[in-house]
């Protein structure tokens, strides 16, 4: 199980998402912007930071990354695609997910602890939970606010793409939970095949007790399970 | 003064060889330079003695360009001239450092092959006039001292000291100074551990904006700033040259005055933490490549400093041709080229025959690489333009041969009335005793900065144990189960009224937030900032500061490995209270074994180490209910600090507490009531039942600034163990209550009264106080 | 060729909640500035670019809005092109 | 009273370094857009506001920037005011 991190000059997260994997079971490997090829890999994950200093729009210059081509065909094939954080606005800049990342309504940028909701347990991501499960994890971004148009979304909750949302202690998607504006309290969807997932909260960094959250741990999990049963192309 | 360019400034690549023969020329004034008169000398900061001794060092007129020089290496900021005297009574020395004073950044070794890097500076005038910038930029340049040894940054801390909160313009400054600090390190990728933050009439037009960062290498991976090898090249890279900030360095030495706004516009500098993010990992990149000998930042006078104090350290010449920077505008004067002050540059010292294999490791970080220069034997800072010599002067006494005074100081007579005064009769809270608590903890010194530290990356990198919040912040060595602890501290009401003891308490107090996490406090990073050095009040503060903190850091075993001075912090002649503020480093040989402050689990017992004094001198209380800057500070037992740590310590080894927590601004009302609050929004709020039988007045024992104590707790069997090793350690210990239920009230109960204060009051003080006053508009 | 500054003006689409916009409102209603009845905030980007004629300069930007400049999902772009010398 | 559309545009200052617009120039180039020379970016803010003429809209409008609009510290700003209909 080869799985493939993209690493873009300003990526923060590649380590912790490095570290992820290797505590779930799977081989990481990072594979640079640059390069055109993502060398045999059973899935990839775009991970957090910056990736060109994102001053435009965040993700908008990255998706021009020679890598992207590669990344873009092997989702277009049913290979799993993982975008945590700014991976999550480069996948939409990239028209692999739909909708938009927008400034958090409070215009600030949030770092802290913040709860989901896990929407479906029948997806190679979220296998590893129980249904509406409450997971706690940090987030930390600027651009976290998912906009899409009104019918972009009526299909996203139609096909049941929305596998997380943010939500109190008790699951309820309330709008003193929202974080940052999301519509629908959304923080992570998937495309329509079910095989790209974006999220703008880290479970990269809710993988150890010492670090205060293990909730990202079955993420991971999941998706390294997933691949090794090939359960995906 | 900026003399307009001369015509033939060519900028073509190549076009100035440093190693020709026309090198030998000595500088002649370049057409189009100003003359040098006293006004000009005087402008440039230096007094007539010093333009004496530089015409003495020189056997000659200097050059313009060379004025320009001699103006940044000899100002306070980069000379030190009225600080090195004193500075040198620091205690720098312990087996574990590894890297003292005189360096980007103080080295110490953390055990198990790994090095920690730590260094704080200041960018306090930067920030007065465009706080984003400012404290975006300072952030930067201290992120570059740390990755310039060959360390990976793996934390930043801040201190912050601002005017009332009240004020617009103070809430423009704190909410820019906090979004800059944020954005810069949030892009970088380096976690917040930490700081702290000050508000008082004293800060009113000068706000304090310290950065600090740590970075872990291998020990042996340590690289330092020097230009050794005659013939090695000098090479320039990352980002281009501009006109900003030039004179930054002499601009950070002088007072601001009234109107200043306008003319400092110029010296703006902008960020990019983008280009800073390469810069980070081209340089660890090609200081791993071996391909280089020397790397320095270009931080204040820029390209002058960074070529000059390699030269120095390593008692060679530089040569270079600032035709071959790269500049961001057309017509720049060497002048410029030598002072700027852009952002994101390194001077790079390259092997001779490996400049191709430094570029190749830069182009990947998609940045620029010029060669400029190289090394030479003359011992001097030699600068050509297109060929042409502008300047060449002694390297060694730009550095060494700094001027250095130290002057009569005398305390100020207003401070010695205020200090002196009898505060007994303003310690009667107006309202009653709860509305007293409320007011304090509620205060905004007192209050969370959640709003603050909630806009800094505090979890990238998942290493982060012990997040901004608790007593100071802990972070994971990559890959082991150790960590490092840091915590910033200064109260500058308690410097202000007595330098000497407020300085000792800011040593103590950062080495008591270490330690009750755990960690075993180290070494000592210092940013001093101070008013005039010339006002003999401020000598007096200075002296006394830095001694204090001589006495505490030798007692407490936390050496000095580098610091920053900061004077001049003044406005129209009214200079901040004194503000030694002390960045203390720690270890922990297993993150599994970190203490947190909030209490735990009801029916915990509740101790207290440490004794009750009852010192409101210089208080939060009396600041906040009778408007008083007054009294003598807590006086500092640096033994019984000691001996209070090191309790704390072994208790912390043999996992015996459950929480510890340190008192310190607020007193036992801001320690008690941050016990029961925990963390905001994942941890529980606990209630805690609990009973003073000191006979001091309430609020002397309540809101009492004495040092040398912490809040515990532990499993209920295990308090009699707690008490037996206080005893041990000579530690008075006293249980003093209970940890009661989630949502229930913290109750106290003192020989003459009884307060009951409900959670959700608490919560909303301490918590709601920030983010209510910044919320509201304008 | 010529050198056009190019100005392209990138804004939130209609409909679209604009953060930015409403804080600005606010902070100019408590300033007292009450005939302010809406804000929106968007990007002024300033292309300097070698083009043989305006029409040129303007199509040019108008591909690089396309493909860079403006996301489509949200933002709108206008533009205009000018010969030198205008740009601020 | 009419309506006006008010655009600001405020710019960063001459010399200032700009990192979004030295950014997207980088990007633009490494996209194959050779012909542009230099980028710089700034906001534009439209101020939808009440006032009995363009001028005394434009002057309302001049007195919220040096307030509030723009940092006189590193930013210029321009201004224009327009009958309604216009802004986007
Ligand atoms: N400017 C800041 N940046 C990051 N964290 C901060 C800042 N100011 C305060 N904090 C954090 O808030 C907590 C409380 O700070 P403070 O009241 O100064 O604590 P103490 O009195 O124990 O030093 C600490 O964990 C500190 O690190
Ligand atoms: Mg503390």
């Amino acid at each position: 199980m080869k799985i493939a991190i993209i690493t873009f000059p300003g990526s923060n997260c590649d380590q912790d998402c490095h570290r992820s994997i290797e505590l779930a079971g799977g081989s990481p490997s990072y594979v640079w912007h640059r390069e055109t090829s993502l060398r045999g890999a059973d899935a990839v994950i775009v991970p957090g930071g910056f990736a060109h200093g994102d001053y435009l729009r965040p993700g908008a210059i990255a998706r021009f990354s020679p890598i992207m081509d590669a990344v873009t065909a092997f989702g277009e094939e049913g290979g799993v695609v993982v975008g945590i954080c700014n991976g999550f606005q480069v996948l939409c800049e990239a028209g692999m997910l739909p909708g938009a990342l927008l400034r958090n309504e409070s215009l600030s940028f949030q770092s802290h602890h913040c709860r989901l909701r896990v929407e479906r347990t029948d997806s190679v991501f979220t296998s590893g939970y129980r249904k509406r499960q409450v997971l706690g994890m940090p987030l930390s971004h600027a651009d976290g606010s998912y906009y899409a148009d009104a019918g972009t979304l009526a299909v996203l909750e139609e096909e049941r793409r929305v596998l997380f949302r943010y939500c109190d202690a008790q699951g309820n998607a309330s709008a003193e939970a929202n974080p940052n504006g999301s519509l629908k309290n959304i923080a992570g969807i998937v495309n329509a095949r079910g095989n790209v997932l974006g999220m703008m909260p880290h479970p990269d960094r809710a993988i150890e007790a010492v670090l205060g959250s293990v909730d990202g741990l079955p993420f991971f999990e999941s998706i390294v399970g997933a691949v090794a049963r090939e359960e995906v192309a | 003064m900026m003399a307009g360019h001369a015509p033939g400034n060519g900028r073509a690549p190549g076009a100035g060889n440093p190693r020709s023969p026309a090198t030998l020329e000595a500088p002649h004034p370049r057409p189009g330079d100003p003359a040098i008169t006293p006004e000009l000398v005087e402008d440039h900061g230096l007094s007539p003695d010093e333009y004496a001794q530089i015409r003495r060092i020189m056997g000659r007129q200097p050059t313009f360009t060379e004025l320009g020089v001699f103006s940044a290496m000899w100002s306070e900021h980069c000379g030190y001239k009225n600080s090195k005297r004193l500075l040198r009574l620091l205690p720098t020395q312990a087996p574990w450092v590894i890297q003292g004073p005189g360096e980007n950044a103080g080295v110490i070794d953390v055990g198990g092959g790994h090095a920690l890097a730590f260094k704080i500076e200041s960018h306090n005038h930067p920030s007065a006039v465009e706080p984003y910038q400012g404290a975006a930029t300072g952030i930067g340049g201290i992120l570059r001292d740390v990755f310039t040894m060959g360390a990976r940054p793996v934390a930043t801390l801040n201190s912050l000291h601002f005017g009332d909160l009240d004020r617009p313009r103070v809430r423009y400054l704190f909410g820019g100074v906090v979004k800059g600090i944020g954005d810069y390190g949030n892009c970088v990728g380096i976690p917040s551990a930490g700081g702290e933050v000050y508000f008082d009439r004293g800060y009113e037009d000068n706000p304090i904006v310290n950065a600090m960062c740590l970075g872990l290498m291998r020990t042996d991976d340590l690289i330092r700033g020097t230009a050794e090898g005659v013939g090695n090249t000098l090479m320039a890279v990352g980002a281009r040259t501009g006109r900003d900030g030039i004179h930054g360095a002499t601009f950070a030495s002088e007072e601001l005055s009234e109107g200043d706004d306008e003319a400092s516009r110029p010296q703006v500098q902008v960020g990019d933490p983008f280009t800073e993010k390469l810069l980070l990992e081209a340089s660890l990149e090609l200081i791993a490549s071996g391909h280089i000998v020397g790397i320095q930042d270009m931080g204040a006078a820029g390209l002058t400093s960074s070529g000059v104090e390699m030269a120095g350290r390593s008692g060679t010449g530089v040569e270079m041709d600032v035709a071959l920077v790269p500049v961001r505008e057309a017509g720049m004067t060497p002048y410029e080229i030598l002072l700027s002050e852009s952002q994101e540059r390194m001077l790079v010292v390259a092997e001779a025959g490996k400049e191709d294999a430094v570029r190749e490791i830069l182009e990947k970080w998609e940045l620029e690489a010029e060669t400029i220069g190289s090394v030479t034997a003359t011992g001097s800072f030699r600068v050509l333009e297109d060929g042409v010599a502008v300047a060449d002067i002694p390297a060694l006494p730009l550095t060494e041969g700094c001027p250095t005074y130290e002057r009569q100081g005398e305390e100020g007579d207003e401070v010695r009335a205020l200090r002196q005064m009898d505060i007994a009769a303003h310690t009667d809270p107006p309202a009653g005793l709860e509305d007293a608590f409320l007011r304090v903890v509620g205060s905004p010194n007192v209050a969370s900065k959640q709003w603050v530290y909630e806009q800094y990356d505090t979890t990238v990198r998942a290493n982060s144990i012990e997040r901004p919040g608790g007593d100071a912040g802990v972070i994971r060595i990559p890959g082991t189960k150790r960590g490092v602890a840091a915590s910033t501290d200064c109260n500058g009401r308690h410097t202000y009224l007595n330098p000497r003891a407020g300085a000792m308490g800011a040593v103590a107090e950062a080495a008591r937030n270490v330690a009750c996490t755990g960690a075993v406090p180290m070494a000592i990073t210092n940013c001093l900032n101070f008013g005039s050095p010339l006002k003999p009040h401020i000598q007096h503060q200075f002296r006394e500061a830095v001694l204090g903190m001589r006495d505490a850091c030798a007692f407490l075993e936390t050496p000095v490995t580098g610091g920053n001075v900061s004077f001049y912090n003044e406005t129209d002649g009214k200079a901040v209270y004194p503000t030694p503020v002390i960045g203390m480093v720690g270890v922990i040989d297993d993150v599994e074994t970190v203490v947190r402050h909030a209490f735990r689990d009801p029916g915990d017992p509740i101790l207290l180490l440490g004794s009750n004094t009852g010192e409101l001198g210089g208080s939060e209380y009396l600041y906040v209910l009778h408007g008083l800057v007054a009294g003598e500070p807590p006086p500092v037992d640096l033994a019984a600090e000691r001996a209070l740590q090191r309790c704390i310590l072994t208790m912390a080894q043999l996992r015996l507490l459950k929480s510890a927590h340190d008192v310190a601004s607020g007193g036992l009302a801001a320690t008690l009531a941050e016990c029961c609050l925990g963390r905001p929004r994942t941890g529980r709020s606990v209630g805690a039942a609990v009973n003073f039988a000191d006979p001091l007045p309430d609020t002397a024992l309540l809101f009492g600034e004495d040092h040398g104590r912490a809040v515990i707790t532990c499993a209920p069997e295990d308090a009699d163990r707690l008490l037996l090793h206080a005893e041990n350690y000579g530690v008075p210990c006293a249980r003093i209550g209970t940890v009661t239920e989630p949502g229930a009230p913290l109750e106290i109960e003192t020989p003459s009264s009884r307060l009951r204060l409900e959670a959700e009051t608490l919560r909303k003080r301490y918590y709601g106080v920030i983010p209510d006053i910044m919320n509201q508009a304008g | 060729m010529t050198r056009f500054t190019v100005e392209v003006l990138v804004t939130p689409r209609p409909g679209l909640l604009d953060p930015q916009g409403k804080a600005i409102h606010h902070a100019l209603s408590s300033l007292g500035y009450d005939a302010v009845e809406d804000v929106r905030v968007g990007k002024a980007i300033y292309l300097e670019v070698a083009a043989a004629t305006p029409e040129d300069a303007r199509e040019r930007a108008e591909e690089m809005c396309r493909k860079l400049l403006a996301n489509p999902v949200t933002e709108d772009f206008r533009i205009t092109a000018e010969a030198d010398g205008t740009a601020p």
